[in-house]
């Protein structure tokens, strides 16, 4: 271990640590540029000098290269330091006056103008942010290992760019260079040959975009990043493991492969959830054609403090602060014809909700929202919108819209007020779609496995709508939330809670007890042909080995698991042989009723 | 001999068919009793046999209820999609329809075999196919090809 | 009778090849006893008797119904003489997971029909060559187009004709029957251990020969059958009271090819009609 | 040969035109004609008859065997009624008619097989309906002309000629008309009946040569092995083959196994009588799973022991009439002939030591 | 061949039209899980009267609708007005009898077979081993010589069961225990005995074994299950005992009862007409189908 002292602070660092590491240790900030952890120091920028007060060479040395000595004495704000910083952003400043970062950095540095006035023409041209840190050229030579930038022209005239200013036919479009860019002066675009796919952040509804390597969502669990292999470039070309370089607990392992895990269960719960339907397929609403219609969910990340704009709701087309917002009710719900029958039971409340967070966001804003009744049941749901229409957060219009389209940079909403049977139109800056709730993609997969039924919508059955609204007709696979029907989160939640109870009742027991119609197998009979297993909708038939014993298979017979069988008698219909029963229907009793008929 | 039991009254007109209708536990059941709670009125010919599902149904039970004197066999589930255990009723679409060109093929009248789909919810649907069938069964007749055949005297 | 000369001499060296070195326990093939009218099953368990093997033109049976046989399996693994049509058979038996595809040595024979006339399942015949053997002994023969609506011909005969007059015909054929069995045991998809008729508690199947028992009998037979049956025509060959059994198993047959496309045996990994279904299955007649 | 040493008193000329005089007499007095009628194309069933031109003479032998006309397929033993406060009525009937039956045409073989049957149901117990049957039918038989490959009744003592159980025996000849020997009080009265077209045959008249059937095995020789063969692996290898199922005994003239079964509603119902037969796995199988008889070796073996062991030890007669119904009947080319001489070459020691494989 | 025991091969024809005597059941008592006996009464008194039988005959008894199945006659032919018979459940009509009630009708063919040959055991020592449901025929047996006492010299019954829930006629089992003059052996085999079990506990024939039993003069007669049968012949051979003074019955599936329908078929025999009960020097010659 290596001690030493920063600004009067003493902090050990192991070996081969920087300066800059001993300081980040202590939490102290050193402004830096063309540092990243990920690339191997340069030393550069010179913006992150310190000062050497005591050790082997006195003097500026820049932190961010400069190793960690033993004895060590170190100023990061002496004058000296200052001094020289100013002096080095004055200087980018003019090498790259259209870089915000410098600007800011320079103004928190009380440089108020710029020394060097004729290089401070901006024209917006991205080479006046670069300044030549090459961070960007380290990182795609040494990290990526595509070597696609480089620096070209000398003195003034120098400038990042591809050998012979072409496209690049070896730049993999990754963006890495962008994203250590400290100024934001680098577009991959330029190089590279096919165009640049940002990846959209699917928590955020594709509003923004992610990193290979991210943390799914904010209430992740486990809360841990995961690495989206179709993107990362260590899977793609096997270069970069920049994140392997960086992360301090040498937590990332290229070499794990996604597994199977088999785990014997003793119950399921399905809480697979919803979706909401894509409303582009109704074109009177324009989503998909207007930036600014957007969503429920969508607008639940703008106006979400970890959404895509940090909770600044903005509208997409310009970035301005929606004044006017008009929020529709039941889009696809309710609707028979080319949408779903149902109602999707949370919309009311959470746009009442969003209405309440855009008067927050926007406190000059008007919202207005159409519905077709509104159904608040629930405790204090009512009071609830009743506030906000009450506290006039917004205008409630009850009826349907017809057409939404955009004149110049608003969009025209009209529809009907069916109270006062008047037209309306309102010329809005944003317009949010509460879309139905449908279940989450996949679910006839998914209900196939599990053996339970779905509705003629896709919601997985309860086994009774009033007696066993949790259970399913599968023994020990519960439901819980969305995937039954739409919910809001209380109700999830209750439901969840009951079907975690329904599934301990079942683990909590060696032995099971349930209702005994049930098929029983007579072995002596049975061909083995499992023309039974076929038509078992719970699979709960299985090949069973009769053995002598001496342990010599005798036959392979039919096994009916008692736990999954729910006695339907498909089995004990298909199987030629008769060979299966199912106990309270079972042949002799169905043909001593037949019989009775003739009495 | 096999007996038909005596129900024929004298006046040939009064002749009530004997039906014989197994009805999945879950949907045709309960759509009968729907029926029966609705006060929904239907013909008193029909036997019911309760089924766990119309997917319980062999075809040979057809068999038996003409073999009992039956003179039309019903059998009813939920509608496609609805089966309480979920595929049963399309299990015993295949097996009952491919039942009934087999009888058909044997000269069988397949007009003695019905098959519907009945929801727990279709009281009304129900007592209107008890009555359609009745009038059906009785403008057919007694099952002569079985009452014939039910005394067991014809042979090699 | 005609005997192929050159199929049967490849068919004994293969039999004896086989046997000799120990890689089946016994080869099920035709033989031929002097003044019989059929070649009949033999059981060949030593290289010499090879000999006795013949390929000829009255190769009626299908030796596929020796499989499930506990005697038959306990000689070891099996080798059999397979026709393109009989290969069908042992799909299903494959399927139904009565034998085992390890314990058999399939030896094929290219066929090109039996009977003189030809059976009708020769004149429809699309198996020639059976594929899918361990060996074909004798050259692939040619294997002429066939005209599919010839396949169900004899049902259709009957299907045109009202419903009172297939009565009268069925009735008839019907009350002949003796309730011999032999239709059952003759067929090599008919191995259930203890068979409907023989299941007493309930009694399904009247026992008796009149033509109540004969109905509901022969109606379960094909029922059985229906989406397995292979078209054999065994069980009418061996019906000692001539009942066109062949007739009902086409007209099954013909629907479960005209309703989902299957035709039973063609491959052992297919599924069963009944052991499966889809949503969209036709559904006409139903209220 | 019991049909050889004929007694000249007992033979009869009919002249052509005999056989519808017969259907129409026999009518005529309220009788039940039963004859060999084509029912499908090549074959020939006995069947009633209301006149002769249904009656067909081209046939080698009749499919089903006779003994269906006194132990048919099924029948009734008793019928029962449940009644009021839980009795039952229990009923015997029907009781056979008795209306008289003339067969005309029956084969030789098929009536001598009756010799075997009477036995089984008139020993110390008295079938009424077997013999009520019996005593009504007068049976006139057909000399067989036309012994094909299967036949081979000389080698169980028969003969195409053979007059066992027939009450008349009738040699057809060309022209239509017929001889006629009389074998029996029924056959007598039957003769007396025909009176109009039937005269006593000239002094010196013989009955034609019997068409010869070759003599394939000795049953005594047949029996001295199997007296001592009960174990042995020949049966397994006879039955390799076999199916178990009953065309073979169903078919045979001589075979009479039976199950008795009920058949009823919930309030009435019949006891019926069914032909069965011991090739069937369940015949023997006892409540317990324990079958006396568990593989297909031990029941071809039963059939064979029966007819020509056991049989012959309890009732004196060998059970078979060598129809060959039996061989023509087999799916599989099962053959009694084979077996039958595979047994009698081993008997002798002959050099089918290995006859085994040359059965299956 | 054998000598066969037939006894009633009268020469006299009795005629058969399988028509039934009508009985009614009077009581049931549930003896095992699986094994009720029933008592019946003839509805018609007089043929009550007329009905006569020997111990070891039996008779096939029908449900009206399910069918006829054999049963021996249990009960002792010194008893009259009633027969007892003993029944199990394993099929068809045993099922439907076992669902019978106090009351009910039922119909009864018999007797038939032929009979223990009581003449001969007189002033001979009798040893009765049984197994299970086979002290069922033996039970008329025993009863009918325990009502004949003096003719016979010592008595002693060796009975079996799997389990004691197994063992039939406890009620009997007991009176036959507390009678002096009769020596009873009760075991059942290892696993199936209670803690209040008082008999033995081990396989038939090896508890006889164990009991030594006399072989001059006697009789023995064996009932149960065929392969306790072979080994109980086996250890009675050991005990020096000739296969000729053992008797047992057979129970080989019939129909008709009276040599027709051919199902109990061994060898020349008809087990119901040259049995049910056989000596046991006989059954060696005939061949193994029983
Ligand atoms: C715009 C909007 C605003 C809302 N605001 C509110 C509010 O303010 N208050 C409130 O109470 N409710 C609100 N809701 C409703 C709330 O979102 C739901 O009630 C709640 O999310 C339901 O929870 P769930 O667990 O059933 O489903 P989800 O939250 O959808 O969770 C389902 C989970 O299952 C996963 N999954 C899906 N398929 C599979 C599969 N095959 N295998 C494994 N995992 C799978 C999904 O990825 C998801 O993680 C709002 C809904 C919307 C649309
Ligand atoms: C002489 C004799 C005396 C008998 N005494 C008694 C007795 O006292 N108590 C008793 O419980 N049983 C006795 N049995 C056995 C009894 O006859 C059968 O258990 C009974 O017939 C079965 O009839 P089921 O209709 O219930 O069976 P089924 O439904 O006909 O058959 C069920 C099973 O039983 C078999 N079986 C049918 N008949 C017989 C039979 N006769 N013997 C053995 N298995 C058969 C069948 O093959 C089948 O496997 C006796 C049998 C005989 C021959
Ligand atoms: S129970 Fe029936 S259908 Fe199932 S494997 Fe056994 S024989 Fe086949
Ligand atoms: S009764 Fe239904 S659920 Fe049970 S095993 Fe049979 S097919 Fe499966
Ligand atoms: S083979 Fe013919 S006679 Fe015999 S049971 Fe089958 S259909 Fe009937
Ligand atoms: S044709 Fe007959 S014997 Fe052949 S598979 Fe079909 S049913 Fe079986
Ligand atoms: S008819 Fe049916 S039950 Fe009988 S053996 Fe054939 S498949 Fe099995
Ligand atoms: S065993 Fe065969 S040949 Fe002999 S009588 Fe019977 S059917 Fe005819």
């Amino acid at each position: 271990m290596i001690t030493l002292t920063i600004d009067g602070q003493q902090v050990e660092v192991e070996p081969g640590k920087t300066i800059l590491d001993a300081a980040k240790s202590l939490g102290k900030v050193i402004p830096t540029l063309c540092y990243h952890p990920a690339v191997p120091a340069a030393g550069a920028c010179r913006i992150c000098v310190v000062e050497v007060v005591a050790g082997d060479r006195p003097g500026l040395v820049p932190a961010c290269a400069y190793p960690a000595k033993e004895g060590m004495d170190i100023q990061t704000q002496s004058d000296r330091v200052m001094q020289s910083r100013r002096m080095t952003l004055q200087l980018l400043l003019a090498r790259s006056p259209g870089a915000e970062v410098i600007q800011d950095m320079a103004r928190d540095h009380g440089i108020t103008e710029n020394p060097f006035p004729e290089r401070a023409k901006q024209t917006g041209d991205k080479s006046e942010k670069c300044i030549m840190c090459g961070l960007c050229v380290r990182l795609c030579q040494q990290i990526i290992g595509a070597s696609a930038i480089c620096f070209d022209g000398r003195g003034p005239d120098r400038k990042v760019s591809t050998p012979y200013n072409n496209q690049s036919d070896v730049c993999l479009g990754c963006g890495a260079c962008a994203f250590v860019c400290p100024t934001g002066a680098i577009d991959p675009a330029d190089y590279s040959p096919s165009p640049i796919e940002k990846i959209p952040n699917e928590f955020n509804c594709g509003l923004d975009s992610r990193t290979p390597i991210h943390i799914p969502f904010p209430q992740a669990v486990p809360n841990k990043p995961l690495i989206d292999r179709d993107n990362c470039i260590r899977f793609k070309t096997g270069g970069c493991g920049a994140c392997e370089t960086i992360c301090p607990a040498g937590a990332i392992n290229y070499d794990m492969e996604d597994e199977f895990v088999e785990e014997e269960v003793g119950a399921i719960i399905a809480a697979t959830g919803y979706e909401i339907m894509d409303p582009s397929i109704y074109e009177e609403y324009g989503y998909g054609r207007y930036p600014d219609v957007v969503t429920s969910l969508e607008f639940e990340r703008m106006v979400s403090a970890s959404g895509p704009t940090n909770g600044e709701l903005t509208r997409p087309s310009n970035g301005e602060p929606p004044k006017t917002i008009v929020f529709l009710q039941c889009i696809g719900s309710r609707r028979e014809v080319n949408g779903k029958p149902y109602c999707s039971n949370i919309c009311c409340m959470y746009t009442a909700k969003h209405a309440i967070l855009y008067k927050h966001k926007v406190h000059d804003g008007q919202a207005f929202v159409f519905f077709m009744d509104v159904r608040a049941a629930g405790k204090n749901y009512d009071q609830f919108v009743r506030r906000v229409v009450k506290e006039q957060i917004a205008t409630y219009v009850r009826g349907r819209v017809s057409k939404v389209f955009a004149r110049g940079d608003k969009l025209i909403v009209r529809g009907a007020d069916t109270l006062s049977g008047t037209q309306v139109e309102i010329a809005a800056d944003m317009v949010v779609l509460a879309a139905a709730l449908v279940p989450s993609s996949g679910i006839r997969e998914l209900s196939q496995k599990l053996r339970v039924g779905f509705d003629e919508h896709g919601f997985l059955l309860e086994a009774h709508p009033k007696l066993r609204p949790v259970d399913t007709n599968t023994a020990g696979v519960f439901l819980a939330g969305c995937c039954h029907s739409p919910k809001d989160i209380p109700e999830s939640v209750a439901q969840a809670g009951a079907a975690a109870s329904k599934a301990l009742g079942l683990v909590c027991h060696t032995r099971l007890s349930r209702e005994p119609t049930i098929g029983i197998v007579d072995e002596s009979s049975c061909n083995g042909c499992f023309e039974c297993e076929g038509v078992c909708a719970y699979g709960a038939i299985s090949a069973k080995e009769l053995k002598d014993k001496k342990g010599n298979t005798l036959a392979t017979v039919a096994n009916i698991n008692q736990g999954l069988c729910q006695g339907c008698g498909a089995c004990a219909a298909t199987c030629r042989s008769k060979s299966i029963e199912v106990q309270g229907y079972r042949d002799d009793q169905l043909f001593a009723a037949i019989n009775a008929i003739n009495r | 001999m096999i007996q038909k039991a005596k129900n024929e009254t004298t006046d040939p007109s009064e002749w009530q068919p004997r039906i014989v209708a197994f009805l999945c536990n879950w949907c045709s059941y309960a759509g009968a009793d729907l029926a029966g709670m609705s006060r929904l009125a239907y013909p008193a010919a029909i036997k019911i046999v309760r089924v766990p599902c119309s997917g319980r149904v062999d075809p040979m039970f057809v068999i038996k209820s003409f073999e009992q004197g039956a003179d039309l066999v019903l059998v009813s589930g939920c509608h496609p999609g609805d089966c309480h255990y979920t595929s049963g009723n399309y299990h015993a679409r295949r097996k009952l329809l491919a039942f009934r060109e087999l009888m058909t093929f044997f000269g069988i009248d397949p007009r003695r075999f019905k098959i519907s789909w009945v929801s727990a919810a279709e009281g009304a649907k129900w007592s209107n196919l008890v009555k359609e069938i009745t009038d059906e069964v009785k403008a057919l007749g007694p099952f002569e090809t079985y009452s014939e055949i039910l005394t067991g005297e014809t042979g090699p | 009778m005609n005997v192929n000369s050159t199929v049967t001499e490849s068919l004994q060296s293969a039999a004896a090849t086989l046997l000799s070195e120990g890689k089946v326990g016994v080869v099920i093939g035709y033989g031929r006893d002097a003044g019989a009218s059929i070649s009949h099953p033999m059981f060949i368990r030593k290289p010499e008797d090879a000999e006795r093997l013949v390929f000829d033109d009255c190769c009626f049976g299908n030796l596929a119904v020796y499989l499930p046989r506990d005697k038959v399996r306990s000689m070891g693994k099996i080798g059999i003489v397979v026709k393109g049509c009989d290969l069908r058979a042992i799909n299903v038996l494959l399927r139904e997971h009565v034998v085992k595809r390890d314990d058999l040595v399939l030896i094929g024979v290219p066929c090109t029909g039996q009977g003189d006339p030809l059976l009708h399942k020769c004149s429809v015949c699309e198996q020639h060559n059976p594929e899918g053997c361990d060996m074909v002994v004798g050259d692939p023969v040619e294997q002429p187009a066939i005209d599919a609506t010839q396949r169900y011909k004899d049902a259709a005969s009957l299907d045109d004709k009202s419903l009172e007059e297939r009565w009268a015909f069925w009735s008839g054929q019907l009350s002949k029957c003796i309730r011999c069995y032999a239709c059952r045991n003759v067929c090599p998809l008919c191995y259930c251990k203890r068979c409907i008729t023989e299941k007493t508690i309930p009694q399904w199947i009247d026992t008796s020969a009149h033509l109540r028992g004969n109905v509901a009998w022969n109606v379960a037979r094909a029922f059985h059958l229906t989406g397995r049956c292979v078209g054999c025509g065994e069980c009418e060959r061996a019906c000692p009271m001539d009942i066109p059994l062949g007739a009902i198993n086409q007209k099954m047959a013909q629907l479960m090819d005209e309703w989902y496309g299957f035709h039973s045996g063609l491959s052992p990994d297919e599924k069963a009609p009944f052991t499966t279904f889809k949503v969209d299955d036709p559904e006409t007649g139903i209220l | 040969m019991r049909s050889t040493n004929v007694d000249e008193q007992t033979l009869y000329t009919a002249q052509a035109g005999w056989l519808k005089s017969a259907v129409d007499i026999l009518q005529g007095a309220g009788v039940d004609v039963m004859a060999p009628v084509e029912t499908e194309p090549g074959v020939v069933e006995l069947a009633t008859v209301k006149s002769s031109e249904a009656v067909t003479l081209d046939y080698q032998n009749v499919r089903l065997p006779l003994k269906r006309l006194f132990f048919p397929i099924t029948e009734v033993v008793l019928e029962f009624k449940s009644q009021p406060e839980g009795d039952v009525d229990v009923q015997s009937e029907p009781l056979v008619s008795e209306t008289e039956v003339v067969v005309l045409g029956a084969r030789p073989c098929g009536v001598a097989a009756l010799e075997a049957l009477d036995k089984v149901f008139h020993w110390d117990y008295d079938d009424v309906r077997y013999s009520a049957r019996r005593a009504r039918t007068t049976l006139i038989s057909f000399a067989c002309t036309r012994p094909d490959a299967q036949c081979f009744c000389t080698s169980v003592g028969g003969s195409p000629h053979n007059t066992t159980q027939s009450d008349v025996l009738v040699y057809l000849e060309e022209n239509g008309q017929a001889l006629m020997q009389v074998c029996s009080d029924k056959g007598a009265k039957f003769i007396e009946q025909l009176r109009d077209v039937v005269k006593p045959a000239p002094a010196g008249t013989q009955p034609p040569a019997p068409p010869e059937v070759k003599e394939k095995f000795d049953p005594a020789k047949a029996k001295a092995w199997l007296d001592e063969h009960f174990e042995s692996d020949f049966w397994t290898e006879v039955a390799l083959k076999c199916l178990g199922c009953g065309a073979c005994s169903y078919l045979c003239p001589t075979c009479h196994c039976f199950d008795i079964v009920d058949e009823a509603n919930w309030q009435a119902g019949q006891r019926r009588r069914n032909w069965d037969c011991c090739s069937h796995p369940m015949f023997t199988r006892h409540a317990s799973g324990h079958n006396p008889r568990p593989d297909q070796a031990s029941r071809c073996r039963q059939r064979i022991m029966h007819k020509f062991k056991y049989f012959p030890e309890r009732f004196g007669q060998v059970a078979c009439v060598g129809c060959g119904r039996c061989v023509r009947a087999c799916c599989v080319g099962q053959n009694l002939v084979s077996i039958l001489t595979d047994i009698e070459s081993k008997a002798k020691g002959g050099d089918k030591a290995d006859v085994a494989s040359t059965l299956n | 061949m054998s000598q066969a025991l037939s006894t009633n091969q009268t020469g006299t024809l009795i005629p058969l039209d399988y028509m039934v005597l009508k009985m009614r059941i009077v009581s049931i008592t549930d003896e095992t899980v699986d094994t009720k006996t029933f008592r019946l009464e003839f509805c018609d008194a007089q043929q009550g009267e007329a009905f006569e039988f020997h111990a070891g005959q039996f008779g096939l008894y029908s449900v009206f609708g399910a069918g006829e199945a054999t049963f021996c006659i249990a009960s002792s032919p010194t008893e009259t007005g009633y027969i007892e018979c003993s029944v199990k459940r394993t099929g068809k009509v045993t099922n439907e009898l076992h669902q019978c009630n106090v009351g009910d009708i039922i119909g009864f063919r018999g007797p038939y077979g032929n009979w223990f040959p009581i003449d001969e055991m007189q002033g001979k020592n009798l040893l009765f081993v049984a197994g299970g449901i086979g002290l069922a025929p033996l039970n008329s047996l025993i009863r009918n010589c325990l009502d004949l006492r003096d003719q016979f010299k010592d008595i002693a019954i060796l009975y079996g069961a799997r389990s004691v829930d197994d063992l039939v006629y406890k009620e009997r089992l007991e009176n036959w225990q507390q009678r002096k003059d009769v020596k009873t052996l009760y075991t059942v085999d290892p696993g199936g005995e209670t803690p209040q079990w008082q008999g033995e506990v081990g396989f038939v024939p090896t508890v006889l074994t164990k009991m030594k039993p006399a072989s001059q003069n006697t009789i023995v007669v064996v009932c149960g299950p065929p392969i306790m049968i072979k080994f109980v012949l086996a250890a009675l051979v050991e005990l020096g005992f000739s296969r000729a003074s053992v008797y047992t019955t057979l129970e080989n599936r019939m129909k008709c009862g009276v040599g027709k329908c051919g199902r109990c078929n061994v060898g020349n025999l008809y087990v119901c007409k040259d049995g049910p009960i056989f000596r046991c020097s006989d059954l060696e010659a005939l061949p193994n189908e029983f």
